[in-house]
């Protein structure tokens, strides 16, 4: 008797949606980025439970979540080397500052 | 020469487009093209007259437009009583154009009346000839515009300015009954041709109902056109033109065509007993009605326009009584007795420069000539035995008399005791008594407006004689082929009755204006609230004023205020919304890219959830 | 005549905007003449066509067809489904409007004299209107009818918001929203046969549409709602163009910010193309729809005719008399096609043409007064017809045609109009009549405000040189089918047959 | 597998992807070997050239049949041929403007822009032709965050700064949703394969399973709905816009826009078009309403907010948002022209937006804001580029004769010939298009309209002279004989070998 | 209980405990430090899930890597460290309100999702058939990523970098 999967992908929601959250309300914008990391874990964690438990379980979800993990890693480089030029220029790196543009 | 009846209006068209062009260059020469172009008419309008006393009708037409597979056609006709009303417009209208030369002598605008007075007597003329409804129509309404532009004359003056507006407006509330009365027949018979309606009318195609409706549409037309009431106000307005169009186209010839047009489609009316009675009513009442009003006016043009109109009414009163022949008898005399009193009134007014009676008087020494012929053509109006008004009186009062309308018949005689009555209390004021004008040097007018006078003078007298109770002469031609009495037969007090009256009347007028053996102001010092009425036309005016007007000035600021507020305003609304919808959308555009990411994330729940909700899985 | 002839007509005054192209902007003189110039050659086509019409030349002739645009070819699909052809058809109605358009396109290219600034671009832009409005009535496909109709709105929008008076780009933007909306409703329609029956020829898409067999093998079914629906965004379509109250606020701003040459234009032609449209596809495609609504259309005519009517008469501008009195003549046309049977027909055809010649008569004279009083407020204008007698005798002169004088043309077709409204719905016919009494009221208390009374401005002078030929020629035309209107009913007959037959009897 | 096997795949049919690879490279090379104060304008030639030769070698390819490589991680259908050849034409006219862009201060890293642009136009280009989910995501990202840097290279410009920031923010948060729908579509399959997936789901006839599956559709498609700048996704497009360059403005709007629309076919269509879903035909058809209301939505947001604007930019973007929405009409009419109205309308959409970018790079030179007023007495400055500008606009309003009008006509027909017919989502559209007349025309009333307001001398560049040459040749051709650009596509067979 | 159940429910229960204590937390570096709890608890379920080599990537990366980025991150930024949400309640009632809704939807979906099948041998061996998988058949998004992440470096590189004129700064 194992785990089953529904509860790694109600698990998996969870871990999103508090990302999701934090991606939304959180002022600082390293702690936006890192909520987002989280999003993609939550996707990874999909991946992986499916790659185990999902229709023609196999190795492809593992290898799709390590796509995902190195995708996120260079999202998460420049998106944080965005942040540092903006920080340089702006002196800030408080989201809620950063909104010059609108309408 | 029948054949070639078109030609006689279009000389006077000629006339007018040639002044057109080269008027400007021909200053007041232009009347003698005037003068001789009308000539031409005139003679061969009484060359049509003479051939057509022993030839048949003529009539000719020409396809003018196709309507699916209706042809309507243009063309013309000559028959009795268009010959006659040739000869008797083409005359008047001769007369005219002579008596302007000296009258408008002077004038800046000289040539543009010559070319008016052209245009004018075209379209009268083309009226006349007229073999179908739609012509007639057509013909009807550019007289309307000759009779517009002629008033307007004196264009800079506010008066003559709001009279031309009036006399179009009010006679084109009548030429759209009109139309509606034509389009309805022409739906019925399906032709506008007199001929057809005629046969349809013997053939029993047409129902009763739309004959008499038509009937009386049409007739709302000849009320408009003729001055009858309700729509009478323009006509004395109109006086502001020039006097010479006050003679042609006020007293002898347009405002007739309304009796004409009655009397060219009489059948149609002898067919419907209610058209017939309303003709003869509303013909009854104006007669009286503007007699009335006659009595107490103090411009000389206007107390002879409500004797024009009140005379008109006697027309409508004889055809409706179907006193054909009275009606039109009565019409060409009228023409000629009336023509020669505007035209001597004309005179008068050249000479003393004002139109008010009060500052006239005494003239009969100093104008030899006008006096004399004014008198003569009171004499007639007045129904004085043996002019020529008598014998048209006489004619029509039998007329209402033998149709049994008695009411109508009393009527008649109590407007033809005013007649008398007030075109001698004219005649006095006018001519007799003292001078109280201010102008000294009272002359004569010259022979070219005197002799026109004399002409009509002399009609005004003899034309009495081609219809006396001796002789239908006049009736037996005008009916002939009908069977419409000739000469109605009646009892031989009415004549005596109606000479009695018409002596009464001048009498009466006699004693208060010319002894002033009663005292001028008998009636309004006893009767001020009559008075004043009567001086007042009826507030005819004023109550069209409060009604119709102030509805009209309603609607159209109903109307504004729907337009620029309710349509205007939804189109703005519409448009507000659009952009509030923009103001909305940019407002959530607030520059926090956090918000972004809500907005999404609410519109991806909402999406989510309706699926849920909507797939059933909820 | 050649193949081609139809399409040289059309498209002649693209030549006068190449030359013009290569005119320097400084030569004035040179460009006005051009400009004119380069609007006659399709003017002498459409006369020399109309005259051999009326010698009996038999119009189908010029009909000219090219394969042009084809979406999808899909091997399940026919040929000929969902192609659009370059194809160009005339008929009696079509060339009398062309006719009217070239000669009006002239005139008012003579009338432009008094366009103060920027005459290169200003000339340009009209011959592309000219080419537009051309095009709308030879298009024999609906698709080719909406390329062309929208090819006006472009150069109205820049005419009117460049070279207009005060609160010109307002003007302009409300005449873009309006005929862009109604362009639109007007494109959904044609997408929607287009798309459900493969075609966009006008023919064809009547065969389709009322022929049972044929309609069976439309692409996609076409339902009686949506008959119902298409017939009546064509009514919105047309109705903004023609205007239909309440549709017609827009045109009151063009008719008095947009320069009088321009609008000479613009209410003489384009609001045509409405009744055009209404006449061509609305009727054409639909008739049952038609049939069902006619008593709608003459109420709706009747209310654009009073309603027009009433509010002319408080205007203190003498351009929004005439733009209200637009309003007010379109009903006519309205109430003559609700009649839905001969007369009214023609006689709402007639009004198109005999309103087109009338306003532009008037809108001339607008422009001439306004060049030499520089305003067109009633209250300030009196007594023109002490210092301009000839333009006061001819505003006259368009007024009584407007009011419906017999002898113009403005008679035959309210006569005509309302002999088919009678004959339709008297009583409603009835109401109608009131408005020709309301016609005079207004038209006479503006053009005597105007031409009498005492004068206000001093110093002007009458008409001179080129402007007694817009002048003359525009009444003569006014004229001449008043007189004789079968110069006009013997061209239109056949369509109107072909209408009537369309609507079973 | 072994290396014969590998060799023995046909790599050629990848050589445009090679191509732009080797190219870029070279270039990242040739800029870090090259000396410091040389023109960087020569790297500009270098990667226009290599994207023209890309293009050719594409041409060559043009009637290759179906090919699929290593298991359809790459494959060469008709699909991919055609738009990748949007792709590549867009890329190449961008990269004609970005050679003559001389902003007022000057960038410091010039030699980077060319090889991340064709880095970013390399992963939309496997976007174009791949059949397996992690290509395409790892296509999607390499193109996201390609563009992420390209927006932020202006890396002292303060709006550039903000304008990356939340681009790169909303742009993750839209891979991590678009992620979230792809794990359970590979979970309900347990393939990458787009044509497993497809052929695996067609037997889904668990009714929660199509729920899941249906919310993933939903997920992945407003995730991907960042890449189009459609509603809800919309928001960051004006933003983002406004602070970069315009050569990265028109790439976005043009190209990435594009890679947008390639990716949301390629996955949705052929992944769900054989779905069951409940009583309907397909789980596509089933929640083609929700596109569809997205697409009313994304055109009325567009159009009324583009009203308000004043800055050029901004403008463009909502009307670039607008246009998102029309042809998010073609795709919810699910009808048998959607490929073709999509293609044609993204070609007519590349030709005239480029061309408007064009022109509005020369004359906002000399301004950090582009205010409308840049444009004011535009004709009396450069007459021939105002009516340039005149027919991009027109172009951009649908008015016939130019290749936007065709467009919409082709979406008109896909809406209204199925059944039941679209016809509240087409008025939409058509009453938004009258509505942007009003902004549209509302540059013209600047150029034409108004007096000059700035008085220096406008300069324009070959480059940006053969940009717009080319759109406008592109724009009226396509409006006048659109059947060019249909013929094109005749070798395809109306993409009958997309599912295959 | 099997242990299996056990290890999960307390890897998700750190993971969970640690993502809600970063949405409470205030200091960021604290924030930071809870989320490592989380990735390295996730590590955990991918042991779980018989993805070691999975397993060994997330503690590598992301609870090496990226959260030392993260805090060098935060270092670089002088350290503003109030995590303290300030935006509009509105908003965030908004955002909870979305993500709740969407999280109930999801989970309605999921919760009794289960497909009947296990994988077996997938922690046999687990890096060569991954290392074989990537190699064959999926080489070409593999060599793709590895141009993803020479942009990323290029791009990171020029955006960080300080310029050599501003260093007088």
């Amino acid at each position: 008797m194992s785990v089953p999967l529904s509860a790694y992908l109600v698990f998996a929601l969870l871990l999103f949606c508090i990302g999701l959250y934090g991606a939304l309300t959180k002022r600082n914008t390293v702690i936006v980025l890192i909520c987002i990391e989280l999003m993609l874990n939550a996707v990874n964690v999909n991946l992986v439970a499916f790659s185990k438990y999902g229709v023609n379980p196999g190795i492809t979800g593992q290898l799709f979540s390590l796509f995902t993990i190195t995708v996120a890693a260079a999202e998460v480089a420049v998106g944080l080397a965005i942040l540092i030029a903006l920080y340089r220029n702006r002196k800030t790196i408080h989201i809620d500052e950063v909104d010059t543009m609108k309408r | 020469m029948m054949e070639n009846a078109w030609l006689i209006p279009l000389f006077p068209f000629v006339s007018f487009v040639v002044l057109l062009v080269v008027g400007k260059q021909l200053k007041e020469r232009s009347a003698y093209v005037g003068m001789l172009l009308t000539f031409i008419s005139l003679i061969y309008a009484l060359g049509v007259l003479y051939e057509r006393w022993t030839a048949p009708t003529y009539k000719q037409a020409y396809t003018w437009l196709t309507i699916g597979n209706v042809q309507l056609t243009v063309g013309f006709e000559v028959n009795a009583l268009n010959a006659l009303m040739l000869v008797v417009v083409s005359l008047v209208s001769f007369l005219v154009h002579t008596y302007a030369k000296g009258y408008m002598h002077g004038d800046e605008r000289f040539p543009v009346f010559y070319a008016y007075l052209g245009l004018f007597t075209f379209a009268m003329l083309g009226l006349v000839i007229s073999p179908n409804l739609l012509q007639t129509y057509m013909f009807w309404e550019l007289v309307g515009l000759g009779s517009f532009l002629l008033i307007g004359f004196y264009f800079y003056k506010e008066e003559a300015k709001a009279a031309a507006k009036k006399a179009f407006i009010m006679t084109r509330i009548g030429d759209v009954g009109l139309l509606i009365g034509m389009i309805l027949l022409f739906l019925e018979v399906g032709s506008f041709e007199y001929e057809a309606i005629f046969a349809a009318l013997q053939n029993g195609n047409i129902s009763t109902t739309i004959i008499t409706l038509s009937a009386i549409l049409i007739f709302v037309g000849a009320v408009g056109k003729s001055g009858q009431f309700p729509l009478h106000t323009w006509l004395p307005d109109a006086m502001e033109g020039p006097t010479p169009v006050s003679a042609l186209i006020h007293a002898a010839t347009m405002v007739a065509a309304g009796v004409y047009l009655v009397a060219t489609l009489f059948p149609l009316y002898e067919a419907s007993e209610t058209a017939m009675m309303t003709v003869a009513y509303v013909g009854g009442f104006t007669a009286i009605f503007a007699a009335s009003i006659g009595l107490v006016q103090t411009d000389i043009k206007r107390v002879l326009a409500y004797s024009t109109v009140s005379q008109l009414g006697y027309m409508m009163l004889a055809l409706g009584s179907a006193g054909y022949v009275a009606g039109i008898f009565h019409l060409m005399t009228h023409a000629f007795f009336k023509a020669l009193l505007f035209l001597a009134a004309g005179s008068v007014i050249h000479a003393v420069h004002t139109q008010n009676i009060e500052q006239m008087g005494g003239l009969w020494k100093k104008m030899k000539w006008t006096a004399p012929l004014f008198l003569i053509g009171t004499l007639a109006i007045s129904g004085f035995p043996l002019f020529s008004g008598f014998f048209s009186k006489d004619e029509i009062l039998l007329a209402a008399w033998t149709h049994g309308h008695v009411g109508l018949f009393i009527v008649a005689v109590i407007a033809a005791f005013f007649t008398a009555f007030y075109m001698f209390r004219l005649f006095f004021l006018v001519f007799a008594g003292e001078a109280r004008t201010n102008v000294h040097d009272v002359h004569e007018s010259p022979m070219v407006m005197v002799l026109p006078m004399i002409v009509l003078g002399v009609l005004a007298v003899v034309s009495g004689y081609v219809q006396t109770p001796w002789g239908a002469f006049l009736g037996e031609w005008l009916t002939e082929g009908t069977n419409w009495h000739a000469h109605a037969e009646g009892p031989s007090w009415i004549m005596i009755v109606a000479t009695i009256v018409s002596l009464c009347g001048i009498a009466l007028a006699w004693l208060i204006y010319g002894k002033q053996a009663i005292a001028r102001d008998w009636l309004s010092s006893r009767f001020p609230m009559t008075y004043n009425v009567l001086m007042n036309k009826y507030y005819v005016d004023e109550f069209y004023g409060l009604t119709v007007m102030r509805a009209t000035a309603f609607i159209s600021l109903l109307f504004e205020y729907i337009d620029r507020f309710l349509v205007e305003g939804i189109a703005r609304s519409l448009a507000a919304a659009t952009r509030g919808i923009g103001r909305i959308g940019s407002r959530l555009q607030n520059g926090q890219v956090q918000m972004y990411g809500t907005v999404t994330i609410v519109a991806l729940a909402i999406l989510v959830v309706i699926f849920a909700v909507t797939g059933g899985y909820l | 005549m050649q193949p081609y002839f139809l399409s040289l007509l059309i498209f002649s005054p693209l030549l006068g905007i190449l030359v013009l192209s290569l005119i320097s902007k400084e030569q004035e003189k040179a460009i006005k003449w051009l400009g004119v110039l380069a609007t006659l050659p399709s003017l002498c086509l459409s006369l020399f066509a109309f005259w051999q019409y009326q010698n009996g030349y038999d119009i189908s002739q010029l009909t000219e067809k090219r394969s042009w645009i084809r979406f999808g070819d899909f091997p399940f699909l026919r040929e000929t489904d969902f192609t659009v052809a370059y194809e160009l058809h005339v008929d009696g109605f079509a060339l009398v409007m062309i006719v009217l358009t070239t000669i009006l396109a002239t005139l008012a290219a003579l009338a432009s004299v008094s366009i103060q600034k920027e005459w290169k671009g200003y000339f340009q832009l009209f011959l592309l209107l000219e080419i537009g409005m051309l095009g709308v009535f030879a298009a024999s496909n609906l698709v080719l009818f909406f390329i062309f109709l929208e090819l006006t709105l472009i150069p109205m929008f820049f005419l009117i918001g460049k070279w207009g008076y005060f609160e010109k780009e307002k003007a302009a933007y409300s005449y873009l929203i309006y005929n862009g909306l109604g362009s639109a409703v007007l494109l959904i329609v044609i997408a929607i046969l287009f798309a459900r029956t493969g075609t966009a020829n006008i023919a064809e898409l009547r065969h389709i549409l009322t022929d049972p067999i044929a309609q069976m093998q439309t692409i996609s079914p076409i339902s009686d709602d949506l008959r119902y629906g298409l017939f009546i965004a064509l009514l919105v379509a047309f109705g903004v163009k023609l205007p239909i109250v309440p549709l017609h606020r827009w045109m009151l701003r063009v008719h008095v910010q947009a320069p009088p040459s321009v609008v000479m234009l613009h209410a003489g032609v384009l609001l045509k193309i409405g009744a055009f449209g209404l006449v061509r596809i609305a009727l054409g495609l639909f008739p049952g729809q038609f049939q069902q609504f006619s008593t709608w259309l003459i109420v709706l005519g009747v209310v654009n005719l009073l309603y027009g009517a009433f509010l002319a008469f408080r205007q203190t501008d003498f351009k929004m008399v005439l733009a209200y009195s637009s309003v007010s003549h379109m009903g006519i046309v309205l109430i003559g096609l609700g009649s839905l049977n001969e007369a009214g027909m023609q006689g709402a055809i007639f009004q198109a043409v005999s309103h087109g010649f009338i306003a532009a008569f008037l809108f001339f004279f607008v422009g001439v007064m306004y060049e030499r009083t520089r305003t067109t407020t009633l209250a300030r204008l009196g007594g023109m017809a002490k210092t301009m007698p000839y333009a006061s005798g001819f505003i006259l002169a368009g007024a009584m045609a407007s009011l419906g004088l017999p002898g113009t043309s403005g008679f035959i077709s309210e006569f005509m109009a309302f002999v088919g409204a009678f004959r339709a719905e008297p009583w409603l016919a009835a109401i109608g009549t009131l408005g020709i009494i309301m016609t005079a009221v207004y038209l006479l208390r503006a053009v005597l405000r105007i031409t009498f009374g005492q004068t206000t401005v001093t110093n002007v002078h009458d008409l001179r040189g080129i402007e007694w030929v817009p002048a003359i020629s525009l009444l003569l035309f006014i004229v001449i089918i008043g007189v004789y209107p079968n110069v006009l009913a013997m061209p239109l007959q056949t369509t109107i047959e072909t209408m009537m037959n369309g609507l079973g009897g | 597998m072994d290396f014969e096997t590998l060799l023995s795949y046909q790599w050629g049919v990848m050589m445009p992807e090679f191509i732009i690879l080797g190219v870029a490279v070279a270039l990242s090379l040739i800029d870090l070997f090259m000396p410091e104060d040389r023109n960087r304008r020569l790297l500009g030639l270098f990667a226009f050239v290599g994207v023209a030769v890309s293009f050719v070698s594409l041409l060559g390819l043009w009637t290759t049949g179906v090919t699929s490589i290593l298991d359809d991680t790459f494959r060469l259908d008709s699909f991919a041929k055609s738009f990748k050849a949007l792709l590549l034409i867009g890329s190449a006219l961008v990269l004609l403007l970005a050679i003559h862009y001389e902003p007022n201060e000057r960038i410091a890293y010039r030699g980077e822009f060319y090889y991340l642009f064709l880095t970013a136009l390399l992963g939309a280009m496997m976007m174009a032709s791949s059949g397996d989910l992690i290509t395409l995501f790892v296509g999607l990202e390499l193109l996201s965050i390609s563009s992420y840097i390209l927006v932020a290279i202006r890396k002292k410009h303060t709006l550039a700064n903000e304008a990356a920031l939340k681009y790169v923010i909303t742009g993750s948060i839209a891979t991590a949703i678009t992620l979230f729908g792809m794990s359970y579509i590979f979970g309900f399959t347990g393939s990458t394969n787009i044509k497993e997936i497809a052929q695996q789901l067609a037997s889904t006839y668990d009714e929660n399973h199509q729920y899941i599956l249906s919310v993933a559709f939903l997920l992945t498609f407003i995730g991907l709905s960042f890449k189009l700048a459609a509603a809800p996704f919309h928001m960051w497009a004006p933003d983002v816009y406004q602070g970069a360059t315009t050569p990265v403005v028109s790439f976005l709007s043009v190209v990435s826009k594009t890679a947008g629309f390639i990716i949301v076919l390629r996955l949705i269509v052929s992944v769900f078009a054989q779905t069951p879903a409940g009583s309907s035909a397909s789980m596509l058809m089933t929640l083609a309403p929700y596109i569809a209301f997205l697409a009313g939505a994304t055109m009325i947001i567009g159009n009324t907010i583009a009203l308000r604007q004043r800055n050029v930019k901004r403008m463009l973007a909502y009307s670039s948002v607008a246009h998102a929405g029309y042809v998010l009409v073609a795709f919810a009419s699910l009808s048998m022209f959607m490929f073709e109205a999509i293609w044609f309308y993204l070609l007519a959409y590349l030709f005239m937006t480029i061309g408007a970018f064009a022109i509005l790079q020369v004359v906002s030179k000399h301004h950090d804001d582009e205010d409308i007023s840049v444009f004011a007495g535009l004709y009396r400055r450069s007459p021939l580029m105002a009516i340039a500008m005149t027919i991009f606009l027109l172009s951009l309003a649908g008015i016939p004769g130019t290749a936007g009008f065709i467009g919409k006509m082709n979406i008109f027909l896909g809406a209204f010939i199925v059944e039941p017919a679209h016809y509240v989502l087409a008025s939409i559209m058509v009453i938004t298009t009258v509505i942007s007349y009003v902004y549209y025309f509302g540059i013209f009333v600047q150029m034409f309209f108004r007096p000059v307001e700035h008085t220096h001398r406008l300069e324009w560049p070959p480059g940006v002279v053969t940009v717009v040459v080319v759109c406008i040749i592109g724009t009226v051709a396509l409006g006048v004989f659109p059947n060019i650009a249909y013929d094109f596509l005749a070798p395809f067979q109306h993409f009958s070998d997309f599912l295959q | 209980m099997s242990g299996q159940y056990l290890a999960f429910f307390v890897l998700a229960l750190i993971a969970l405990g640690g993502g809600i204590f970063m949405l409470n937390l205030n200091k960021v570096v604290h924030m930071v430090v809870a989320l490592v709890f989380t990735f390295v608890s996730i590590a955990g379920i991918y042991v779980l899930l018989s993805a070691e080599f999975v397993a060994a990537v997330q503690v590598l990366i992301y609870s090496g890597a990226i959260t030392i980025i993260m805090l060098f991150g935060i270092m670089l930024t002088r350290h503003q460290d109030d995590g303290q949400s300030t935006g509009s309640p509105l908003r965030k009632a908004l955002a909870l309100l979305g993500t709740v809704a969407f999280g109930a939807v999801m989970y309605i979906g999921i919760r009794t999702l289960d497909f009947g099948t296990e994988a077996v041998g997938l922690h046999e061996n687990n890096t060569e058939q991954i290392g074989i998988a990537l190699y064959s058949k999926y080489v070409i998004p593999f060599e793709l990523t590895s141009v993803l992440l020479l942009v990323a470096l290029i791009g990171a590189v020029i955006l960080a970098k300080k310029d050599d004129k501003e260093e007088g700064e």
